[in-house]
């Protein structure tokens, strides 16, 4: 039993496979150098990534990367373990909302000393790339930008005779076009879903109100007034029924298939610039991307945040090879072709000029919006505190007895800016 | 074949003891039942025997060795169990094969003697069943060829006729007499039936809450119980049992039975005032004996060659009387009975036998009156 | 009672049950009937999704698609980095050999515990117990760590050794109520018969017990072939990836996710298991009863 | 002592295999998830000791350790008996000889085989939608069904449905332990002219009764240990309003959401306990309805 290695049963399944299909044979290179990394992904992303890989090791033939992968909802799952285990790999795919909890807990190693050296992105947008920084350090590197976007049913638009300023309208303009898209299709499709359980609408409300929700030294700066008028404004819309039906709403993140405006059930909805694609795949009727609302004000809410990082791990032995697989994914133009921007906006100018040529419309339209918007956004909020990720489910959680009517706006923003501060504070 | 050698033999479970310094020889080739009522602990001890349970004292030995620590399989012994306990996913064949494939005999042997008790068992046509396709006295038959296969040194038997049917556990009771006389190993057999002990043992053990309380023959059992609770346990229709008060006259004692005249004791050694005197119902005469009284009977049981009379006393205890043949008796009717003193059994207080010293003296006419 | 009047009987009462029985029969047909449509409507279901156009999957509750894409299928085996014919062999060496390793260490166990006295036999099956009821994902992380530190992770070996050392200690506690059952003078028997223990073990227990074996040796497969929280921590290599996990690359939460493919291969990840139940069903079906040797 | 060798050998040698796995294997991640119940741990840093920080914390101001205690329990009052109810029933129906049995039995099992995939999820999403199949079944017969899944006061029971409809488990072991039970006893319970209620409570049960038991104690710790389905259905958050947040999903999602495995470990000791408590109650009065024949110790 003792020699029953994996190598041995991969030996075994490799023969056997190959006895089935002539497809795959285990390559067996002997390398000197070895690194990890680690991502979530669907399966085009998986493909390119690999590509990426055997791309990579091709060029340096004396580094072995191991590419491992798995569906998002159990990436952070194995993460936790092997960051239990300092088993982590060397590279690891970051999301903006573990990002914090993770380098606060010093499970990710600095990026800053190799900016320049052995990582050239001095080109790079300045702002997309501050995204990874936490407490003035770089601890992921930005691999995709991303930002809030209101997809709109252009079809559904057109035919309610709405032409609304999609860079500039108020939530004023947005209940009176989703008033006109409910009353043209007969109440089958609502103007918008119902986005009362949506922190990151309530997050640029509290930014148009002039606070943030989390200040500088991490303390919940949001208040009852800012969480009660906004789920106050979204219960006026419940109330005027021209959002989607609460049944729906309450479903927590469901599949991209069954939000409102994919299924028709609503004109609008807030998603992310890099799932423009998806969306108009599982689409017939052609979309359109707007910003965030504004208030009457005008302020910005939204801003423009990396959707996908790389970060270094803590257990990452050979941070040589690691930072030239790191540099090569945002550099190398072979990389970056096989990458495309299946993970979002690429922050170097020069990657997304190669880029532009093959786009397909709608990443077009996603590169337009994104130009669009660049000086029209707010700033990047300052990073959030350990704990934010139970304030988002607590918010859900209150936000679903709001939107079921269970209790009063005014009584849950009571009671989720308390939970929020005593969440923060065991966090600690 | 082998003699069995029981020393000081004990059995508790934890604090609980159920069995304490026994002691018994078996002889060589000997038929030797183990009766008593259930929860006596005969079971126990044949499973003790059998090496199915542990013994916490004493030792037990078979042909002269000390088996305390050998395991069953190794006993060279084989046991009938009361439920048969066939392999029910083998065949006869295999069931009776199973046993002599263990301890690797040679299979030209194996298929002789599974073949010769076959043979003796009359279970030829039946060798390719499954258990679950034969009937009881079938599957008796079975059990017990499974046992002679072995052909062990000693043969255990776990109440093995309880399950079959009157008429069938006498035609086995026949066959396993038989068996044993053409076989003549030692075997030790356990019955709550004490007809079953009667008609085959050489030897009875009479057990009662983990104790022996008398070995002998079926016939020393009948004729001298030991005690009190032998005399009634051994013997069918079961004995009468009357309570005596004793009171000395000058030399002799006189005894005092309800409903009967007192009369004259043998000489007895013992000073209890309180004996307990036994007779078989068959010594029991209707219509007279050397001490007689009167009584009325209750129930009439004819049963072909005897008739049974439950007689009520005065005093209102039931005897029973066993009658040969066919007798005119209807119950209501008021009858003499009585008992000839040499028929008596004496027991003493503590309920052990008691030994007449001289042949009953002529009954007490002289004395009078009766309770 | 004549044997005539016996045999009269008899046969009444026969020609009764038959009567019954059909009558009986027919309604149970009828039922069964209709409960198997429920039974049956999400596997139609599944079935459906995995032929329907993306966009149909969701919202839409007929069950006949527009169109068949019978693509999911062919696309959806070679649509990760690995074709499915990997992680097909690799779940069958791992379910494989965890059954083997199951039926053994459990029945082996299960013996001990249900047969066999011997001092601390209580305490020994309350501490198994108790590993039944502590919940998984608490003992994740020291497990994992245990296996980095013998160098197992990355390896089938947290998934399969496990598994010949008793662990999943539900088959213990099924064998043992199974084994309990039968008649202790069997064992009895064929320790005079001299048999060891564990010759009664393979030639008694085992035998008579069929049905807990074939019933250990489905749930056995099936929950070892589903399994994905061992595998998705263990195996970091996708060429190692077992089926299971291999369907947990389909969805993205944010991004394109392939359902149609994924319910595609769920429904081919679903034949080998049905195969097994259909092939171990009948030791269940084939139990001998022995308690009725009474 | 060479006695108690030879009394207990082959009782160990049987367990040796069970023995080096629980001693080398189990207990020592047993053991470690204890003491990490007495630490916080964010699985990053160093456990830290907090003595009965954790257990304080959980009895005294964890408003949702008691509404996941409230939620588990409430589904395990509902479905264990639900479930076994409907296991039982079946697996009587299967058990007499029809023909093509072995079909029901597979399309029976289905269900279970789908577990607790994504599939179902959706579907169940479909099917318990306020317009869904079941409240359009319900309609049919002048219902107004509710809307299932998102009204905190119904979504527990669609999780009892499916607890109902995967009865595949304890139905096949219903079954292994119905063809123990020896044809003759129902053939002379049938001549005697017994009911069929009575065959039933007489033979049926009591003779399934060691069956029985096993399927109790096993589908009571399953039931509260349960977390696929919740975590799936409820998109791993105990929603709407924490109605389907299970003891263990809670538990997870404070382990790995959260980062406080040594919370989440405190929080499994007093499950494991609870369970605990439970089976041993199941143990002790087993005595008095679970008989094993032939059993003499």
């Amino acid at each position: 039993m003792a020699d029953f290695t994996r190598r041995d049963l991969l030996r075994t399944a490799g023969a056997a496979a190959a006895a089935l299909s002539l497809a795959h044979a285990v390559p067996a290179r002997a390398a000197d150098r070895a690194i990890r990394l680690f991502w979530w992904g669907n399966p085009d992303r998986d493909k390119r990534t690999f590509e990426v890989i055997r791309s990579f090791q091709e060029s340096h033939p004396g580094i072995q990367v191991s590419g491992e992968t798995i569906g998002w909802s159990d990436y952070w799952t194995k993460m936790a373990t092997q960051t239990a285990g300092r088993n982590m790999p060397d590279l690891v795919q970051m999301d903006y909302r573990y990002l914090f909890e993770y380098v606060r807990r010093g499970a990710l190693k600095p990026l800053d000393d190799h900016i320049g050296k052995s990582l050239m992105i001095g080109t790079f947008d300045k702002a997309a790339v501050d995204g990874g920084r936490v407490d003035g350090k770089l601890y992921a590197l930005n691999i995709g930008s991303n930002s809030q976007v209101m997809v709109y049913n252009a079809k559904a638009f057109e035919a309610a005779g709405v032409k609304p300023d999609i860079y500039a309208w108020t939530y004023d303009d947005y209940a009176r076009v989703c008033e006109a898209v409910t009353a043209k299709s007969g109440g089958r499709m609502k103007g918008s879903d119902d986005l009362s359980l949506n922190i990151d609408m309530l997050e640029a409300w509290i930014r148009q109100n002039g606070r943030e929700f989390y200040d500088a030294d991490g303390k919940v700066a949001a208040t009852v007034e800012d969480a009660a008028t906004f789920w106050q404004y979204w219960a006026g819309l419940r109330k005027a029924g021209v959002v989607r039906d609460k049944n729906k709403t309450v479903l927590v993140s469901p599949p991209l298939s069954e939000t409102g405006i994919v299924t028709g059930e609503a004109a609008i909805g807030q998603h992310w610039s890099n799932q423009l694609v998806g969306i108009q795949a599982l689409m017939k009727d052609p979309i359109g991307a707007a910003m965030v609302p504004f208030m009457q004000n005008g302020k910005p809410g939204q801003f423009i945040k990396p959707s996908q990082f790389l970060s270094l791990s803590r257990d990452a032995k050979d941070v040589e090879a690691a930072m030239l697989l790191l540099n090569g994914w945002v550099t190398d133009p072979k990389l970056t072709a096989i990458l495309g921007m299946e993970r979002g906006i690429p922050c170097s100018p020069q990657v997304r000029a190669a880029l532009k040529p093959s786009l397909k419309p709608v990443e077009a339209l996603s590169i337009d919006f994104f130009q669009a918007i660049q000086d029209k956004v707010a700033p990047l909020p300052p990073p959030p505190p350990k704990g934010a990720g139970e304030v988002r489910e607590a918010f859900t959680r209150i936000g679903t007895e709001v939107v079921l009517d269970r209790t009063s706006p005014r009584q849950a923003a009571d009671m989720f800016i308390d939970e929020a501060g005593s969440i923060l504070e065991r966090a600690l | 074949m082998a003699g069995l050698t029981l020393r000081n033999v004990g059995k508790s479970y934890g604090a609980l003891q159920i069995m304490q310094g026994l002691n018994l020889d078996i002889h060589d080739g000997e038929f030797l039942v183990l009766v008593g009522p259930s929860g006596c602990g005969k079971s126990t001890l044949l499973r003790m025997i059998a090496g199915l349970e542990d013994i916490t004292d004493g030792t037990i030995a078979i042909g002269g060795k000390v088996v305390n620590d050998l395991p069953a399989s190794r006993r060279e012994l084989s046991m009938v169990f009361q439920s048969y306990a066939l392999y029910p996913h083998m065949t006869v064949a295999k069931n009776l094969a199973f046993g002599l494939q263990n301890f690797r005999m040679p299979r030209s042997e194996v298929e002789r003697r599974v073949a010769e008790a076959a043979r003796i068992l009359q279970i030829e046509p039946l060798m390719d069943r499954k258990p679950r396709q034969l009937s009881g006295g079938q599957k008796q038959r079975v059990a017990i060829g499974r046992a002679i296969v072995r052909e062990p040194k000693l043969f255990l038997f776990d109440e093995p006729l309880s399950n079959l049917d009157a008429e069938l556990r006498v035609q086995m009771r026949a066959e396993l007499a038989s068996l044993y006389a053409r076989l003549g190993t030692t075997m030790i057999y356990v019955t709550h039936d004490q007809v079953e002990a009667m008609t085959m043992a050489s030897r009875i053990v009479v057990l009662r809450a983990g104790k022996i309380e008398q070995v002998g023959t079926p016939q020393e059992l009948y004729t001298r119980p030991q005690n009190l609770f032998v005399a009634g346990f051994i013997g069918s229709p079961k004995i009468n049992m009357l309570a005596a008060e004793v009171r000395a006259d000058g030399e002799r004692s006189l005894a005092r039975v309800a409903g009967f005249a007192d009369f004259a004791l043998p000489g007895l050694a013992t000073r209890d005032s309180r004996l307990t005197l036994c007779v078989r119902p068959g010594a029991l005469h209707v219509g007279g004996g050397e001490v007689a009284s009167e009584g009325t009977i209750r129930l009439v049981e004819y049963l072909g060659n005897e008739t049974l009379l439950h007689v009520a006393l005065a005093s209102g205890q039931v005897l029973l009387a066993s009658i040969y043949g066919q007798a005119s008796y209807r119950a209501g009717q008021t009858v003499p009975v009585g008992f000839d003193l040499a028929d008596l059994h004496y027991f003493d207080a503590s309920g052990q036998r008691l030994e007449p010293e001289m042949p009953a003296p002529v009954p007490a006419q002289a004395v009078s009156g009766s309770a | 009672m004549s044997l005539d009047d016996a045999t009269r009987l008899a046969h009444d009462l026969k020609l009764r049950r038959l009567r019954r029985e059909r009558n009986g029969r027919l309604m149970k047909h009828a039922f069964l009937i209709g409960v198997s449509c429920i039974m049956l409507y999400p596997l139609l279901w599944l079935l459906s999704a995995s032929l329907k156009p993306e966009n149909e999957i969701f919202g839409n509750i007929e069950l006949w698609p527009s169109a068949f894409q019978f693509q999911n299928y062919t696309k959806g085996w070679h649509a990760l980095p690995e074709s499915f014919t990997i992680f097909y062999v690799n779940s069958t060496i791992v379910t494989v050999l965890s059954v083997i390793g199951n039926l053994l260490s459990c029945s082996f166990a299960a013996y001990a515990f249900a047969r066999l006295r011997f001092t601390g036999r209580n305490f020994f099956f309350a501490l198994m117990m108790m590993t039944l009821m502590i919940p998984y994902h608490v003992v994740l992380i020291p497990q994992y760590v245990q296996f980095l530190q013998l160098g197992w992770v990355d390896t089938y070996l947290p998934l399969v050794v496990p598994r010949f050392l008793a662990s999943d200690t539900f088959f213990i506690f099924l064998m043992v109520q199974f084994f309990r059952q039968l008649p202790r003078e069997l064992d009895e028997a064929a320790m005079i018969d001299g048999c060891s223990p564990f010759k009664i073990y393979w030639a008694i227990i085992l035998p008579l017990s069929l049905p807990a074996m074939g019933t250990a040796a489905i749930f056995s497969f099936i929950w070892v072939w589903e399994d994905f929280l061992a595998p998705l921590i263990y195996l970091n290599d996708i060429k190692s990836y077992t089926v299971p996990l291999a369907l947990r690359l389909f969805l993205d939460q944010e991004g394109q996710s392939a359902y149609g493919q994924m319910f595609a291969m769920s429904v081919l990840s679903l034949v080998p298991v049905v195969i097994f139940f259909v092939l171990f069903q009948k030791l269940i079906v084939r139990g001998i009863a022995t308690s009725g040797m009474k | 002592m060479k006695r108690f060798i030879a009394r207990n050998a082959p009782g160990y040698i049987f367990l040796l295999p069970w023995f080096l796995g629980f001693f080398l294997l189990a207990l020592g991640p047993i053991l470690a998830s204890l003491y990490l119940s007495f630490t916080r741990y964010d699985m990053v840093n160093a456990p830290r000791w907090i003595g009965l920080g954790n257990y304080e914390y959980m009895f005294m101001r964890d408003r949702r350790f008691w509404k996941a205690l409230e939620v588990t329990f409430h589904y395990v009052v509902l479905a264990v008996p639900a479930r076994l109810v409907m296991a039982l029933a079946v697996a009587m129906l299967l058990d007499k000889g029809l023909r093509s049995i072995g079909l029901y039995r597979a399309i029976f099992y289905l269900p279970s085989l789908l577990g607790a995939s994504i599939a179902i999820a959706i579907l169940w999403r479909q099917l318990f939608d306020a317009n869904g199949v079941v409240n359009q079944a319900l309609a049919s017969l002048g219902i107004q069904g509710p809307e299932w899944l998102t009204n905190p006061d119904t979504s527990l029971y669609t999780l009892v449905v499916l607890a109902m409809w995967q009865f595949g488990s304890p139905m096949l072991i219903f079954l292994a332990g119905l063809r123990g039970i020896p044809r003759d006893l129902y053939e002379a319970a049938e001549i005697d002219g017994t009911p069929r209620w009575r065959q039933f409570t007489r033979i049926t049960l009591p003779l399934l009764a060691p069956v029985i038991f096993f399927n109790l104690v096993l589908q009571t710790i399953d039931a509260f240990k349960t977390f696929s389905s919740a975590f799936i259905i409820s998109n791993g958050t105990g929603a709407p309003a924490d109605s389907m947040l299970f003891y263990t999903v809670y538990l997870f999602n404070e382990a790995f959401k959260f980062f406080r495995m040594g919370y989440a470990s405190a929080l499994a000791w007093v499950l494991l306990i609870i369970i605990a408590i439970f089976t041993a109650a199941a143990f002790l009065t087993s005595k008095y309805w679970v008989h094993y024949e032939n059993e003499r110790d």
